[in-house]
């Protein structure tokens, strides 16, 4: 089993990379939100596994600090303050 | 050392170098601001990378509470570079 | 037994995150990029999610694991929806 | 076969850490600068995990994504318009004498990781590195706690703590000294709104579960003081103008409380004729948690405040 864990680890950080290209390409804002969104969920995912791996346990609550404030930069990035100049 | 150890440590140092790097030329602020917050995390990087001791060893936990303290701090000092970015800014406007 | 089934659905958990992030490469516009991603949040993490489940047979655990995938679905929608939102307005500006 | 595996890891983990820092740094495009810098938040909160770093670790995803993000896209809004919108059309020309200085500045910071990394070796040959890992592990029964980096930061190296927090008091007294806070954020849609419902109450339950598990396990209040925190963001985030900050003296009070209950107890063990932090073994646990709390909610009303970007006013909030 953990022969298949190592495995998938590794798959996903090759899937990270792909989100990375996105990310680095763009184009805008928006695009690269959406990667950095996806990187966000891979490292949780890739946190459950390394958790078993390794044998941490804490990792676990590091992936739920991850998934709890997984849309504060979504929200940061498309809030907009209240007397900000452009509308 | 370990070869983990060494692959981050290294890593470490090349993060170091690059905010460094930045944090003197670069010409935006914001982006000298986020050099030194990459500065400071090759030095974290270091710092964990030295106390590791292996798979299913104990990793020496002097190193993780200073970078523990550290992170907070950094996260305080960067707020208070915006804020002085931000005086800066609304002081001399630039058009 | 439940090993094996916990296998299949960490390796199909994979395969979506792998499907989501080659969609969010190859596919031409953001909004159905944001199809892509949706994909990895609820589907690759929740596979992922229930093989490790399976595999640890620990119910706080599972708990726990549970709470994260609800909490990775609400943030993906939200932010799904939030840059979704964000994006159409500057199509309507320019 | 697992340990090959976890090097490619390592390495591929290690390359998008670097290539992100170096991607956000060389970018003139402030926005592109700024989501970079999240996402190698995000990676490095992976990599301490990878260390077998969980306390760095929770504190990095409490305050990578759920801090400093927030605190850099709200920088982008008040960011020179010339900067933010720059893109890579308009590279800057430099001077033969500028380009020979940008090579000097580059060479100095390459030659200064390199010692760094000549140093390393130098450690390696030493035999002393083991012995203050070794000091904490034959003390920590008399500490009152379990987790080794909570017994550091609270007990053995109480002092240090005690400054990191007068540390971070002074940032936010800095922050207020330079101005009003900056105008909150409009109500936000329905979708955000109902996620903050009980997002909120989630994030306040998970801060005092790991303050609760830090004596004996990764947490402890520097993690905890972080996500409560991030709390206080969501709000400010969807438009709420009661965020959990106190005002007025309230606030005074919450931001001096770690560095005042630290030095309460290390005073009260003083004048009963203990060094100063010098616990009792049998009331250790008990005072640190005590001593934790008050820091939780001083971190977590710092970060707020600072986050926030200055102090908060009475009449704006009533809108």
């Amino acid at each position: 089993m953990t022969e298949l864990l190592a495995i998938v680890t590794l798959g996903l950080m090759f899937s990270l990379f792909l989100g990375l290209l996105r990310i680095l390409r763009g184009p805008g804002a928006g695009n690269r939100m959406l990667a950095a969104q996806l990187i966000g969920t891979t490292g949780v995912a890739m946190l459950l596994l390394l958790s078993l791996l390794l044998d941490q346990y804490a990792l676990i609550d590091v992936a739920l600090i991850l998934a709890l404030l997984a849309a504060v930069a979504a929200a940061a990035f498309t809030g907009q303050q209240r007397e900000s100049g452009h509308d | 050392m370990l070869t983990t150890q060494w692959l981050y440590a290294l890593s470490g140092c090349l993060l170091l170098a690059l905010g460094l790097r930045s944090a003197l030329l670069h010409p935006a602020l914001l982006q000298r601001i986020l050099a030194i917050n990459v500065m400071g995390s090759g030095v974290f990087m270091l710092l964990i990378a030295i106390a590791y001791r292996g798979p299913g060893m104990p990793p020496d936990p002097i190193p993780h509470a200073l970078v523990l303290t550290g992170i907070v701090v950094a996260v305080s000092a960067t707020a208070l570079a915006l804020a002085l970015a931000r005086r800066l800014t609304r002081e001399q406007p630039h058009d | 037994m439940t090993d094996i089934l916990a296998s299949l659905l960490i390796m199909a958990g994979l395969f979506f995150f792998m499907a989501g992030s080659i969609g969010l490469l190859r596919f031409p516009d953001l909004y159905s990029r944001l199809h892509a991603l949706t994909k990895a949040d609820n589907l690759g993490l929740g596979l992922l999610i229930i093989g490790l489940a399976l595999h640890l047979r620990d119910p706080l655990i599972a708990l726990k694991l549970l709470l994260i995938w609800l909490a990775v679905l609400a943030a993906g929608a939200t932010s799904a929806h939030l840059i979704a939102r964000h994006a159409r307005r500057r199509e309507k500006h320019v | 076969m697992n340990a090959t595996m976890l090097l490619i890891f390592d390495a591929l983990l290690l390359a998008s850490i670097i290539g992100l820092a170096w991607a956000a740094l060389a970018s003139a495009d402030a926005r592109r600068s700024v989501i970079l810098f999240i996402a190698f938040g995000l990676l490095l909160a992976v990599a301490w995990g990878r260390l077998l770093a969980p306390d760095v670790a929770l504190a990095e995803a409490a305050i990578g994504a759920g801090l400093t993000g927030a605190l850099l896209l709200a920088a982008l809004q008040w960011q020179p318009r010339k900067t933010a919108d720059t893109t890579n059309s308009e590279q800057p020309t430099h001077t033969l004498l500028e380009t020979g200085f940008r090579w000097l500045v580059t060479l100095l910071c390459a030659a200064l990781a390199g010692m760094l990394a000549w140093s390393l070796t130098q450690i390696d040959a030493g035999t002393a590195k083991d012995a203050l890992a070794n000091a904490v592990a034959a003390n920590i029964d008399a500490s009152g706690v379990s987790n080794p980096v909570t017994a550091v930061l609270l007990n053995f190296r109480a002092y240090d703590t005690l400054l990191e927090l007068a540390v971070l008091l002074t940032a936010v007294l800095g922050i207020f000294a330079l101005g009003p806070a900056q105008a909150g954020y409009r109500i936000a849609g329905p979708v955000f709104s109902s996620l903050t419902r009980w997002l909120t109450p989630l994030l306040i339950l998970t801060a005092g579960y790991l303050l609760w598990v830090g004596a004996h396990a990764p947490g402890g209040a520097f993690q905890a003081g972080a996500t409560l925190a991030a709390a206080g963001v969501v709000l400010r985030l969807a438009g709420r103008d009661q965020i959990g900050l106190p005002r007025g003296n309230a606030l005074r009070i919450a931001l001096g409380a770690g560095v005042g209950m630290f030095l309460l107890v290390g005073l009260a063990l003083f004048a009963l004729g203990r060094p100063f932090l010098g616990y009792p073994p049998a009331w250790a646990g008990a005072l640190i948690l005590l001593i934790e709390t008050a820091a939780m909610l001083a971190i977590a009303a710092t970060l707020v405040s600072a986050f926030i970007g200055g102090q908060p006013t009475e009449e704006k909030t009533r809108c």
